[in-house]
């Protein structure tokens, strides 16, 4: 600084030697078309501006086009790491407005496949933010596992992807045979990977070096800027929607809400991991409770499609089924917020209803996107590298962003 | 007035109204097949099921009157029940049809299945099997299997129309909707059965398979084939009109049709349609014509002036595009030679003042020359449910053939064809002849009409207190006498609805142009007098329109650049020099105006096909080979400041002058008469094929004996060298020595001849056609 | 310092033991993993036992789809040859493989069990018109235009 | 699951009267204020309620009704674990005072709501359009903003 | 006989290039198979037997692309940059023996172009140079990460630099010469160097790896961070040129760790010459090895592990060294 205020001293229209450089929108490691206007000096960030927008698909103007069962595929593709939260989301606010009475046994297979899909979600998240800080292999070794747990959504849901597995109602099909015991075999493979994952990083002196002390997100950040979710756990607050807003009958599930106080990369780093372990304590725990067979889906069929063997010979089926699917079933008016627990914070939806069987207005309150806002704070001071730090431990999915 | 409570609101309405009725207008709403308002209640269908106080089983709510202190309950466990059974019932027999039938997706059934019905039948017995896709005519299929007898298709064509065509069949569950006898319905209202059917069972036949509610764009829309300008809603889909329904607009309209504006959208894919321009009738100068047309206009106004242009704006434009082409022919051309096409009767608009509601408060309606079923058909509907109505009426007519029907009593007092000025005006001195106005006709005694028949019309006009006059405007001296009559009626309503079409002229005076009877007719004569260099018609064929085919023939020959914008080939594309594809009605957003003078907007809801292109392409592009400049006043806004839609009419003064006896020419010939024919409107149809009358000219039977014509046969009609050939038919109702032509007609163009005594001969060979 | 040493030892033993584990890719074409029963691939239009097509038209999965990617064109059936198993059929059915995002639903809509989706997603082409999969490309699963 | 803050309404109703309307709700506490006192009410929720967590600021339009924009506020508290909504109407023209300064977080959704509804908030640092281009024309998610456009094959 | 030598001396250039072009293609593909294999997949293996064509592919990928030079870029510099990174890297080669002399016509044939007594500082001479290949290359592509990755580049060269050179000052001061050739032969007679040397090894080896920028040590590139840093805007042959530099750079780097202190072509039952491409290959393993496994260096990190830990280490031992030497320890 001193030699700075010596130039300055000099000749003050010297004083800004800084450069802006445009991290984005195509860029290896901004996790999509996320562009961050830097103001460097040097290599150390003087601002750092997030520029986003670049996905914006219009998701909220779709939807409201949409029937309420046709919008669950919109909601896939906001996170389209963790289709399963944000089709909960959705789901739960439509059910919640429309005061459907979902069968337990619906509700729990949910449970089981949104922490899949935080497990899932949360490799992809540490094999890249490792990849970003240089270490290649571990990338793929999550992805291997991610793969197993895209391997049972498919068995479920039929894609990988996209599932819109969950409707609203209940599920979209019952779930397969056999599924258990691969469910099974993977709660009792995941472990010896995951071994496989820490000793790549454990202690390893790179990675804590770029981690610890870097990015710094404390707790009034998070309350100013509505920063939810794992960012949030690493400044100590045990909150998690999971537990102080159960849905899905989550409150019969034991698990714990992991923190972190130092507020930085390397706390978000360990809650997320920590993360890992609490979901596999809850897919074993939902395993026990549900049977490979049953109800899936609410019997009310103004909601829920008649079964098949109903609309060939049943007029009423019929005209139910082409009822549900043309026009698609009301909704009452009124409006509902309604928010889970995603592997990026908290994952919400606003809906309004004007008694059509289209929404009003279609909110997607996706985490990334007030998770994103904090950028500006947590690159400032940095070096280039920690704004890819910074970007990776915040987990940011821009899909979610720019919805 | 009567107080009751539906639902826990209360409400106040009519001693007589139907618990439905109240309901809706709560917004509270009762699910019912059966019940129309139009048609009155029957309690066939027992949907409208709804609880009532201290009754003790379910009431139907259509034919339930509200009674003083009434609670009633749409909803509940026993009217859910009640339901509920009633739909399972109605699904019995229904087929599985939803995903075949056409239907689906705007079907009462599924609608109230789906909001009050079971979720699964119980019946699991094998259904009935009836006819399917079974012919009511040539238009309506019916599928009895899908029917839930509500009846209000045979209540409509039996009560409503009054052409009962349509009858409830069999017993029990065989019960079946049929026609009389199996002979197709002929009825030209035979489509609306299609809007009131509630299921799936009355279909249009052009229809069929077109499309599905979820496939296709449905905009608002305004029917221009006659100058009823009935509202509908036009179905778009892949770029083409599929279908056209009736729009019900409240207070004004209950949305029925006429067959001719229901099925008649497919003149737009027409194979006569213009869809590319053409020079000189070559297709191969299409690119460069719009071009060509900018060179010539300003070839002519550098050498000739402006004024040499002349400008004639037809009806088939939205009145937006009639002020665009005036606003360019003003401001960018300059020349004050602009006219509309039809022969609109300039000195009578002042009284021109007639609404729909004045059909229905009317207590003496007179028809002046215009058959409505034929000319304007949804007034005859109006005309006929005033006829029903409690309150007298009467309904008179001075035309030259019989007007009355089994479906409208309708007094008519038979005049020679041209004459029905002299008989009204003869008639008005009779009674009202102190009044100066009427001094002013100096009317003579009508040779061949009985003097009570003139006495008693006189005693009609005078007396009424609430006279409504339908005008076929074929003759311009009528309309000095009822701007005679109105003025001697005084304060006494007199209203009268011009039944001529396209009846847009009235909202192109409000776009700039002059209602000048004599406009076109003087611009016509300058051109045949060689003052005109340029002559440029949008939407109009002259040739066609024009009561003196000889003038216009003459006058486009004259001229040396003819332009021609239009929707089909002109009559004879010769005597144009270029062709502009018009985007029609359906295709371009804007404004129409009906014969009540009342705007109506309408959505375009396909795209032009090929080069057509809104007006304002055409004048654009010619302004650019102008070199001038042309803003197209998008903003223009024909509503104006007021919100009102009709159209105010107080520039111009209503004009009297004396009447000059008609000429009746001679004796030996038959009298042409003719009058307008909606079917035989010039917009082409080939769904309306089997409709088109094959003979349209009519005579009576003795002079059919006399021609030696049994049933149907082909004459000549010649006057002054001229000739044209007729197919004609035995009609009862015409009077001996007249012959109908109807107007209009490319294949006999009664133009040619224009009206009076012709010389009539049978032709031995039979058309083919 | 010794504790990071020894941390990436062992992360370097960890790599250096991934040489030893089963290879988690395929050499694609010519070994392809397996499918689940369920999954979403390309469409197919079913036929009966009679070899009638099973499609009517109805236009359901065309209104269900959420990515407008159907488009389905029904007419009358000719009473002399049959094509479907009732009187309507579809003339045209067109699925616009770009538009589809596989959500399956046209393959719950369907009130006659015509379409389905098969687990064939072998997709990619040149163009887009060779996306668009018309109704003779739909009879035949699996083959591309 | 539904948590409400008892007497918090009193409460509110007394610091500022008339300009807080409580309003029925299936979810969670919601009320309505007057566009005036929308920061007051803003500063008092955060500093003296402990409605300290920001959760979203959106927009519904009620094209054609007046005043057609209902801008909804979220808030959370995140001691209790308890949200509050609070919204505002106001017309099309009708600016709203920014809350970026109570709520940092609010900047983005404000940038967001005045890009796709046309709001305009009074005192926001930078109130662009966030996810269209600068030149974009008309605000997509109105109710009468024109959809369909063009078919591209 | 000057003919004859010269003769030798022609074919061993143009031997000594192919094999470096071939060793460099083969360790790019050695490199892509062993990640692959590292990281659970299979690698290439679609071109050729077990993807032995790939370098063929690549090679004529490359020479067919596009040429692209960004608008605004120093013409001359942005062409001169590939050419002086690939030079530097081929030239520092002439002075490594490849295996034993031999005996042809007559003729001693010693397998290195040149052999100069002070062959150690031509080598380390000609590979500084290469820096200016990445700073002028990143300078001139007139783009911002190319900039930030050349200027990075320079800066840890360097640091480097000092560190490698005090570590194998110890070898030259335990075998009395510079001479590489003689250092081999000194080694056959006293053992590999690699133990007493272990220090001196190690040091040389990280700040080798940092030589050649290969991770942990990839900051001028830095896929993550700078896209791609110095060589971001090249294509094309200009790209490959890089490229080659970058692997050539490796082999080098290797081909001194083998003859400073494991002993150079000397090895039992195989011919030299083979034994020491297999030691090589050990040293590419190792690169290709850290590379899958560790992160990169944050660069403020980098400078300081370079300047306070490595040459501190390396003064400290090369000290030692000189004083075990000198015999005084």
């Amino acid at each position: 600084m001193a030699t700075k205020e010596m130039r300055a001293e000099r000749d003050p229209a010297l004083t800004d030697e800084t450069m802006v450089i445009n991290l984005g929108p195509q860029h290896p490691s901004t996790h999509g078309v996320l562009r961050v206007r830097l103001t460097l000096d040097g290599e150390r960030v003087v601002k750092a501006e997030p520029v986003i927008g670049y996905l914006h698909t219009g998701f909220e103007k779709t939807a409201e086009t949409l029937t309420y069962q046709q919008c669950n595929t919109i909601t896939d593709r906001l996170d389209y790491l963790a289709p399963m939260t944000n089709n909960l989301a959705f789901v739960l606010a439509v059910e919640r407005m429309m005061d459907i009475e979902v069968p337990k046994r619906a509700q729990y297979v949910r449970v089981l496949f949104s922490e899949l899909t935080r497990v899932a979600s949360h490799l992809v998240w540490l094999g890249t933010h490792v990849m970003d800080l240089g270490a290649m292999s571990l990338f793929f070794y999550c992805m291997r596992e991610r793969e197993v747990i895209l391997d049972l959504i498919e068995a479920a849901a039929g894609v990988r992807m996209n599932p819109s597995y969950f409707r609203v109602g209940g599920l979209a099909y019952d779930l397969p045979e056999g599924f258990h015991e691969k469910v099974r075999d993977f709660l009792k493979d995941f472990p010896r990977w995951m071994t496989t994952y820490r000793n790549l990083v454990d202690g390893n002196p790179l990675i804590n070096e770029r981690l610890v002390g870097i990015s710094l997100l404390d707790r009034q950040t998070c309350y100013q800027y509505g920063v939810t979710g794992p960012n949030m756990r690493a400044t100590g607050l045990a909150l998690d929607l999971r537990k102080d807003e159960p849905y899905c009958y989550y409150d019969e599930f034991e698990f714990a809400v992991p923190t972190r106080t130092q507020c930085d990369a390397y706390a978000r780093f360990w809650v997320r991991v920590e993360e890992i372990y609490e979901s596999m304590k809850i897919i074993d725990q939902v395993l026990g409770k549900i049977s490979p067979q049953g109800e899936y889906a609410t019997t009310d069929r103004k909601v829920s499609l008649p079964p098949r063997d109903e609309i060939y010979g049943n007029m009423e089926a019929l005209i139910h089924q082409f009822k549900l699917v043309t026009a698609g079933f009301p909704v009452p008016q009124g409006e509902v917020y309604q928010a889970v627990e995603g592997p990026r914070g908290e994952m919400g939806f606003y809906l309004v209803s004007d008694g059509g069987p289209k929404p009003y207005r279609w909110r997607a309150r996706t985490p990334s996107y007030y998770n994103l806002q904090t950028m500006p704070i947590i690159a400032k001071d940095g070096l280039v590298a920690d704004v890819i730090t910074a970007i990776g431990s915040i987990d940011i999915m821009l899909g979610d962003v720019d919805k | 007035m009567i107080r009751l409570t539906i639902d826990d609101q209360e409400i106040e309405v009519r001693e007589g109204t139907m618990i439905a009725d109240a309901a809706a207008r709560l917004g509270i709403d009762i699910p019912v097949y059966c019940y129309h308002e139009a048609l009155g209640p029957l309690g066939a269908c027992r949907m409208c099921l709804v609880g009532v106080e201290k009754m003790p089983k379910l009431a139907t709510a259509c034919t339930t009157a509200v009674q003083d202190g009434m609670v009633v309950h749409t909803y509940g466990e026993a009217v859910d029940k009640g339901r509920k059974g009633v739909l399972e019932f109605l699904l019995i027999n229904h087929p599985l049809d939803c995903p075949v039938c056409d239907k689906g997706g705007e079907c009462f059934l599924q609608d109230y299945t789906f909001q009050y019905g079971p979720p699964k039948g119980r019946f699991k017995e094998p259904k009935i099997q009836k006819v399917k896709d079974g012919p009511i005519n040539e238009f309506v299929l019916i599928d009895q299997e899908r029917c839930v007898l509500c009846q209000r298709c045979v209540r409509f064509m039996d009560e409503y129309v009054g052409e009962p065509q349509l009858l409830l069949d069999g017993r029990g569950v065989e019960t079946v909707v049929t026609t009389v006898d199996g002979v197709p319905a002929t009825s030209q209202f035979s489509g609306n059965v299609i809007d009131l059917c509630p299921v799936g069972a009355l279909l249009s036949a052009p229809y069929q398979h077109k499309g599905r509610p979820w496939n296709i764009e449905r905009q608002e829309s305004v029917c221009t084939m006659c100058p009823v300008g009935c509202t509908t809603l036009a179905t778009g889909r892949d770029g083409h009109i599929v279908r056209i329904e009736g729009r019900p607009v409240p207070d004004r309209s209950w949305g029925w049709l006429c067959d001719r504006g229901r099925f008649g959208y497919d003149y737009a894919t027409d194979p006569t349609r213009l869809t590319i321009s053409f020079l000189h009738a070559n297709p191969e100068a299409a690119a460069r014509t719009t071009r060509q047309v900018g060179h010539w206009m300003s070839d002519v106004m550098r050498d000739a002036g402006p004024d040499s242009i002349a400008v004639v704006m037809g009806g088939l434009h939205t009145v937006e595009e009639a002020h665009q082409v005036h606003a360019f022919a003003k401001n960018v051309i300059g020349t004050s030679r602009l006219s509309i096409s039809r022969d609109v009767p300039g000195y009578v608009p002042r009284v021109l003042n007639g609404t729909y509601a004045d059909i229905a408060d009317a207590d003496t309606i007179l028809l002046v020359g215009v058959d409505p079923y034929e000319a304007v058909p949804v007034v005859h509907l109006k005309l006929r449910e005033r006829q029903k109505s409690k309150r007298p009426v009467k309904i008179l007519a001075v035309a030259p053939r019989d007007l009355s029907r089994d479906s409208l009593d309708v007094n008519t007092l038979i005049t020679h064809a041209g004459q029905e000025a002299q008989v009204l005006g003869w008639a008005l001195s009779q009674g009202m002849g102190t009044h100066p106005a009427v001094k002013k006709l100096a009317a003579t005694a009508p040779v061949g009409v009985a003097d009570e028949d003139l006495t008693a019309l006189s005693e009609a006009l005078g007396s009424s207190e609430h006279l409504t006059i339908l005008w076929d405007g074929l003759q311009n001296e009528v309309g000095s006498v009822l701007a005679a009559l109105a003025d001697a009626r005084g304060e006494k309503a007199t209203r009268i609805l011009p039944t001529w079409g396209p009846s847009n002229w009235r909202g192109f005076e409000r776009a700039g142009f002059s209602a000048d009877f004599d406009a076109l007719t003087s611009l016509l004569e300058d051109a045949r007098a060689g003052k005109i260099q340029m002559l440029m018609t949008f939407g109009a064929d002259l040739l066609r329109e024009y009561p003196d085919e000889r003038l216009v023939r003459e006058a486009l020959q004259k001229v040396p650049h003819v332009v021609f914008e239009g929707l089909f080939r002109p009559t004879e594309p010769s005597l144009y020099g270029a062709q502009l594809p018009q985007a029609g009605p359906g295709e371009v957003a804007g404004t129409y105006v009906n014969m009540e003078a009342r705007l109506l907007s309408a959505t375009p809801s396909v795209t032009p096909p090929g080069q057509a292109r809104p007006v304002k392409s055409y004048l654009t592009a010619w302004a650019h080979a102008l070199n001038k400049p042309f803003v197209a006043d998008d903003d223009w806004d024909p509503y104006g400041d007021d919100t009102a839609d009709l159209l105010p009419f107080d520039g111009i003064q209503a004009k009297v002058w004396a009447l000059k006896p008609p000429n009746l020419g001679n004796a030996s010939g038959m009298e042409l008469v003719t009058g307008a024919l909606v079917i035989e409107n010039g917009i082409p149809s080939h769904i309306l094929e089997p409709r088109a009358p094959k003979f349209p000219g009519r005579i009576s039977p003795q002079d059919a004996e006399i021609l030696g014509i049994v049933g149907q046969g082909l004459v000549r009609l010649g006057k002054d060298g001229r000739e044209i050939r007729v197919p004609v038919t035995v009609d009862e109702r015409m009077t001996p020595g007249r012959i109908f032509v109807p107007l209009g007609m490319a294949s006999c163009p009664v133009n040619r001849l224009g009206l009076g005594a012709v010389e009539v001969a049978r032709l031995e060979e039979v058309p083919t056609t | 310092m010794l504790d990071g040493v020894k941390a990436i030892a062992k992360g370097m033993a960890t790599t250096f033991k991934a040489l030893s584990e089963p290879r988690d890719t395929y050499p694609y074409p010519e070994k392809r993993r397996e499918y689940s029963p369920r999954f979403r691939g390309k469409h197919m239009l079913a036929r009966d036992a009679d070899g009638h097509e099973l499609c009517v038209g109805c236009g359901l999965c065309e209104a269900v789809c959420p990515a407008h990617a159907i488009r389905v064109v029904a007419a009358e059936a000719p009473s002399d040859q049959p094509v479907s198993w009732t009187s309507r059929y579809s003339v045209d059915y067109e699925v616009d493989l770009i538009r589809c995002i596989f959500c399956g639903m046209c393959e719950e809509a369907c009130p006659t069990n015509a379409v389905r989706l098969t687990p064939f997603n072998e997709l990619a082409a040149y163009d887009r018109e060779t996306m668009i999969a018309d109704k003779e490309e739909l009879l035949r699963p699996a083959i591309r235009k | 699951m539904n948590r409400l803050d008892t007497g918090l309404i009193e409460r509110l109703e007394e610091k500022f009267g008339e300009a807080v309307k409580p309003r029925e709700s299936i979810d969670f506490t919601t009320i309505v204020v007057d566009p005036e006192h929308l920061l007051a009410l803003a500063e008092f929720l955060k500093a003296a309620e402990g409605y300290q967590m920001f959760n979203d600021v959106l927009v519904v339009d009620w094209f054609p009704s007046r005043p057609r924009f209902e801008v909804v506020y979220q808030v959370f508290h995140p001691e209790k674990i308890m949200r509050l909504r609070f919204k505002s109407f106001v017309g099309e023209n009708q600016p709203l005072p920014s809350l970026v300064g109570v709520f940092e977080g609010a900047n983005w959704p404000e940038r967001e709501a005045y890009d796709l509804f046309g709001v305009v908030f009074e005192g926001h640092p930078d109130l662009t359009r966030i996810y269209l281009p600068d030149d974009w024309e008309g605000h997509p998610l109105r109710k009468d903003y024109p959809t369909g456009g063009n078919r591209i094959d | 006989m000057i003919l004859l030598q010269t003769i030798f001396l022609i074919i061993k250039i143009v031997l000594l290039i192919g094999i470096l072009m071939g060793g460099f293609a083969y360790a790019t593909l050695l490199e892509r198979r062993l990640l692959g294999f590292f990281q659970l997949r299979l690698g290439p293996n679609r071109v050729g037997p077990g993807g032995l064509l790939q370098p063929i592919a690549d090679g004529l990928k490359m020479a067919l692309k596009e040429d692209l030079m960004p608008n605004g870029a120093d013409p001359f510099v942005y062409r001169l940059a590939p050419v002086v990174a690939l030079f530097a890297a081929l030239s520092v080669d002439a002075v490594i023996p490849f295996g034993a002399p031999v005996h042809l016509f007559g003729l001693t044939v010693y397998l290195d172009i040149a052999n100069p007594s002070i062959g150690l500082l031509i080598a380390f001479a000609f590979s500084s140079l290469g820096v200016y290949g990445l700073v002028l290359g990143g300078w001139a592509s007139q783009n911002k990460y190319s900039l930030l990755g050349g200027i990075r580049a320079s800066a840890q060269i360097i640091s480097y630099e000092l560190a490698m050179g005090l570590a194998v000052l110890g070898v030259i001061m335990t075998t009395g010469t510079a001479n590489l050739y003689d250092i081999v032969v000194y080694q056959h007679h006293h053992g590999w160097l690699w133990l007493p040397q272990i220090g001196a090894f190690l040091i040389y080896f990280v700040t080798g790896i940092a030589e050649t920028n290969r991770t942990p040590f990839d900051l001028p590139e830095a896929e993550s961070e700078l896209v791609a840093g110095y060589h971001t805007e090249y294509s094309g042959m200009r790209f490959a040129s890089y490229y080659i530099a970058e692997y050539v750079n490796m082999i080098t780097v290797s081909g001194l760790a083998v003859t400073l202190f494991f002993g150079g072509w000397l090895g039992p039952w195989l011919p030299p010459i083979i034994w020491f491409f297999i030691k090589i290959g050990i040293f590419l393993f190792i690169f290709i090895w850290i590379r899958a496994t560790l992160p990169r260096f944050r660069y403020d990190k980098l400078m300081n592990f370079g300047w306070k830990f490595l040459l501190p280490a390396a003064l400290i031992y090369f000290l030692a060294t000189a004083l075990f030497v000198s015999g005084v320890l």
